[in-house]
């Protein structure tokens, strides 16, 4: 299969080395790209070529075009692959690299820009007829905009940022004297945090479960959907385990969300992966929140299921092949969990930068680590947390459960914290254990135990 | 014996597989002992762009000669265009802020200027040759 | 489910790690057992309880029945896991558990036994009309005998001991004037190896496949086929190389051997995991050889390929559940490659014990490492020198050989030899890669580059 | 040798794999040992079957007295039967050959002689309890 002959990857950690794997198992050279303080970090080891983009400071560095670009052109990669975060939602960069003749592994930089204004992205689904949250068309910008709203909607209402993400420029109202105070909180917030105050509004549900659709769609016009996954188990909006399928889905509910995420995806004319995602409230109705225009974190669950290499296909896609596969041959099969592995406090999910001094991961049956660590190596704090995911698959949710569990308590890892006490707590709690849970889960487990 | 001696034994010794070594001599006695080791960090060969730098050399000159090291990624150029003359040549004066070579980056030409005055004592880097972030490219014997 | 509430693992290494988590993902304790040199081994520390049963030495250790029952005994262990290897093959030990009213998790007393008189298996198979290789009827104890026998099938001839294995009290007749001497050698060696001298004869293919099918037969009479493992790639008849599905088998030829696995099984009454060998010769036609009735080394293979836990299922079986899937639930899917990772020189086979002083396994999608090692461990030169298994699994089986290939450029053991140098070069040779190799693959590389 | 010397020599092994050096030199002995290097193995916790062996006390005492230990896994009993007398109490003597307990492997009651004369000392395990191979059972101060 002709492919690309060399592939930079202008990330670092966990997702830098499965790409650089992905690119291994298809015969692509890999150009890796690192800080000053990433020089001895497994990415650089893997890749064939390494480049050092600039000191430790991501902005001067991993979030530098130039040096990126010119990384790309010194090595003669032909493509980049951006990862997650980073520049991996940066419309400029997709552009840039287009300016360039390099060939950007993801969106067209037009879908980046509709996943990065979610007011906008609300309005054009809606209008296809996929249901989105109750709330505001488009965005608010006075107070008596917001009163009409939440008149028609009522309350409890959430302010949410157009360009926002992780949860800043939210505020949650549940009473109407709140409201003005809330507004302009939240817009200095998003101000703040993304140099843009625009806020929209929607209806606020206490009791949800957060679902996403993975789709892939060839520059041909392809478009396939590869299941869901129930990141429902989040603390402040980060998630910490994903599972799919989810436990709540039935077949009709699955086949609707995912045929909501194909609608979406042709309205906008989507290329390559995306995820779609949904809440879910507790009458099973789902409500479209947004698109993520980039690989996941939590891909793997969905590579467990479907047996689909989600980063080759990004690759294949980019290159120009279409799909090989049509959805009625995407046959899903058992039951995978994801538990993100930072290097935190368990317990007041603090950061806990420092030296792996001793490290052994499970192994066996169903298992797969994706983990930038090796022993000796150190965990930089100028990064994110995450260290290592641990997928465990089952033929069933139990197996998946209870393997993710003897896992974990095998996996010994030494001179910083993690978060694994925790984990193991969520693994034998009787609600988990159901599948009846929501995204206020984490406030059920006892951490003082 | 000296100070300088021991070390040079201990740095002898590390190339060898000899775990304890003691040495008596005129009223002085060395013990060494080796080993245990942190198992060295070699995953696989990373090979960095570009082609091995002269870390030794590099390392002993350094303590008496400044570096000027590239502050960006780029092609690395002694002269402003191909027919020029280089804008230093080892041997040269240079001062504080003169321009000593260009970086390409994205079709740009980048001046980098000397951030010492001094003279120029070795060119680390090829006309024409790929550099990274933080790559030494000159040694320069300071003024004192 | 009810299943045992514990069980004794009567094995060390990799197999009885593998047993361990199979039963902790079942709920079940478990009992470990050591050897005094198997103090710090993963196995002792991963059970719930561990037992000193005696000396390095296996013959007062992982072989002492009486150790081993007694060990079951304080512990109040319902079942005892054999693994493979030591008593696993051992009917007087099954007899044993069975007297002292503990599980054995494998066959019967009797399907042990007919497994280790292989002249007595060939003819009962025979005479149920399952090809065997051609050759005597039964042993042949003497030269006239011998004489008749290979007037009748021709040269070239293989002497085999009835008790043998690991190609011990083997030896090739080509031309009719080293007959007697090849008879008085093979019997020399048999009696010496296994205090049994009696020899059969077969006809000798030097072009041949190594197939062999998984079964797993219910106490209620239900058996199945889960496929077969190619085991082609070997070294003086030890595996190092094994993928399923077998490159050279068609659907027809496949459902074919699997049928005559199950119809052998029934012919034996055979119950629990078993493997029927065959030879596979340049013409695809199949001659059954040999069973082995315990749990293959190479399992992994069949449990990637099948999404069947091979343990798990010797488990439920030995407590008394029928099987949970019938023959045409079964659904094979993509294809899986293992890699035995030896401790020893990888160009002389020279054992390389030794402690482990720096680790690092890949991750990653499609691979699975079974393996006891960990950093700081010691590998003793008192037992076998396999350490961990590699395995890979593809959506094709080109994707399987690549994944594989990046897994062993992953892996960095240090402190000890290893053979990942030799598999790096079987993976990238031409011959390996078009899947068109015999049992001689090994003479054809290079081990001096 | 000065303090500062001392730090010179600490820094520059922080820079190899030594982990002990010891130099006297005019009355003057300096040992610097590094370490911590390996990280302990403690993959999970191993418990062991009995319950702790107070491991600390044995080996104290194993320095001046003998150890008898198990030849086999089994039940540990102290008498022949249960009405009857304990073989050994603290402070009987013992004859090399001499029963001093049973231990019952499948069924069997197997007599373990002392391999030692002299006087019990200390009984490690309790009546009844499960043993391993090797483990220790007496304490038992020989004769000279």
């Amino acid at each position: 299969m002709e492919l690309f002959k060399k592939i930079l990857i202008a990330n670092r950690g966990e997702i830098a080395v499965r790409i650089i794997r992905a690119c291994k198992e298809l015969g692509i050279k890999t150009v890796a790209v690192y800080s000053e303080a990433d020089r001895d970090s497994l990415h650089v080891k893997l890749a064939d070529e390494a480049v050092c983009i600039g000191p430790a400071n991501p902005t001067h560095s991993y979030l530098n075009i130039t040096a990126i670009l010119s990384a790309a052109e010194i090595t003669d990669a032909e493509a980049i692959h951006p990862g997650y975060g980073f520049l991996s939602e940066n419309a400029q960069f997709a552009e840039a690299c287009i300016h360039s003749g390099i060939t950007f592994i993801g969106p067209t930089p037009e879908n980046i820009r509709i996943g990065g204004d979610k007011a906008k992205a609300r309005q054009i689904l809606k209008r296809k007829g996929i249901p989105v949250v109750p709330g505001s068309d488009g965005p608010v910008s006075s107070e008596e905009a917001c009163m009409k709203v939440i008149k028609k909607i009522g309350l409890p209402i959430v302010f949410k940022a157009s360009a926002g993400g992780g949860g800043r420029g939210m505020r949650v109202v549940k009473e109407e004297k709140e409201i003005e105070q809330a507004f302009f909180m939240a817009q200095r917030e998003a101000l703040a945090a993304f140099g843009n105050g625009e806020l929209y509004i929607e209806k606020y549900f206490p009791k949800i479960r957060h679902i996403e659709i993975q789709i892939l769609a060839d520059k041909q016009g392809n478009i396939v959907y590869l299941g869901e996954r129930d990141c429902t188990i989040q603390r402040r909006h980060q998630k910490l385990l994903e599972e799919a399928p989810s436990p709540v889905l039935n077949e009709k509910l699955r086949k609707k969300i995912g045929e909501y995420a194909i609608k979406a995806a042709k309205a906008l004319k989507y290329r390559n992966a995306g995820t779609f995602e949904f809440i879910v409230d507790e009458d099973l109705n789902p409500y479209f929140i947004e698109i993520n225009t980039r690989v996941q974190v939590e891909h793997p669950i969905t590579e467990m299921i479907t047996d689909i290499d989600i980063i080759k296909e990004q690759i294949k896609i980019a290159y120009g092949y279409p799909l090989s596969f049509k959805q009625h041959d995407i046959k899903f099969r058992g039951h995978a969990i994801e538990c993100r592995i930072n290097a935190e406090d368990p317990e007041k999910f603090t950061p806990s930068p420092g030296v792996v001094e001793f490290l052994h991961f499970a192994g066996g049956p169903g298992i797969r680590v994706d983990s930038y660590l090796y022993q000796g190596c150190k965990v930089s704090p100028y990064y994110d947390s995450l260290v290592a995911k641990i997928i465990a698959y089952g033929t069933n949710r139990q197996e998946a459960i209870l393997r993710m569990k003897r896992a974990l308590e095998e996996t010994v890892i030494k001179g910083i914290s993690t978060n694994i006490p925790f984990f193991l707590k969520v693994l034998v709690h009787p609600d988990f254990i159901k599948g009846k849970y929501f995204t206020d889960f984490i406030n059920f487990i006892n951490f003082y135990k | 014996m000296e100070l300088d001696e021991i070390k040079d034994i201990i740095s002898f010794l590390k190339q060898t597989d000899v775990t304890e070594l003691i040495i008596e001599k005129e009223g002085f006695k060395v013990r060494i002992k080796r080993g245990s080791l942190y198992a060295p960090i070699e995953i696989t060969k990373a090979p960095t762009i570009p082609q091995e730098i002269p870390t030794k050399e590099v390392i002993k000159e350094e303590e008496i000669l400044h570096t000027i090291v590239s502050p960006l990624v780029g092609i690395f150029y002694r002269s402003p265009s191909p027919d020029a003359q280089p804008f230093v040549e080892v041997g040269s004066r240079v001062e504080k802020g003169q321009v000593v070579c260009i970086i390409e980056a994205m079709k740009i030409m980048n001046e980098i200027e000397s951030d010492v005055s001094g003279i120029i004592k070795k060119i680390l880097v090829e006309n024409g040759q790929p550099v990274e972030y933080g790559e030494p490219l000159f040694l320069v014997e300071v003024d004192k």
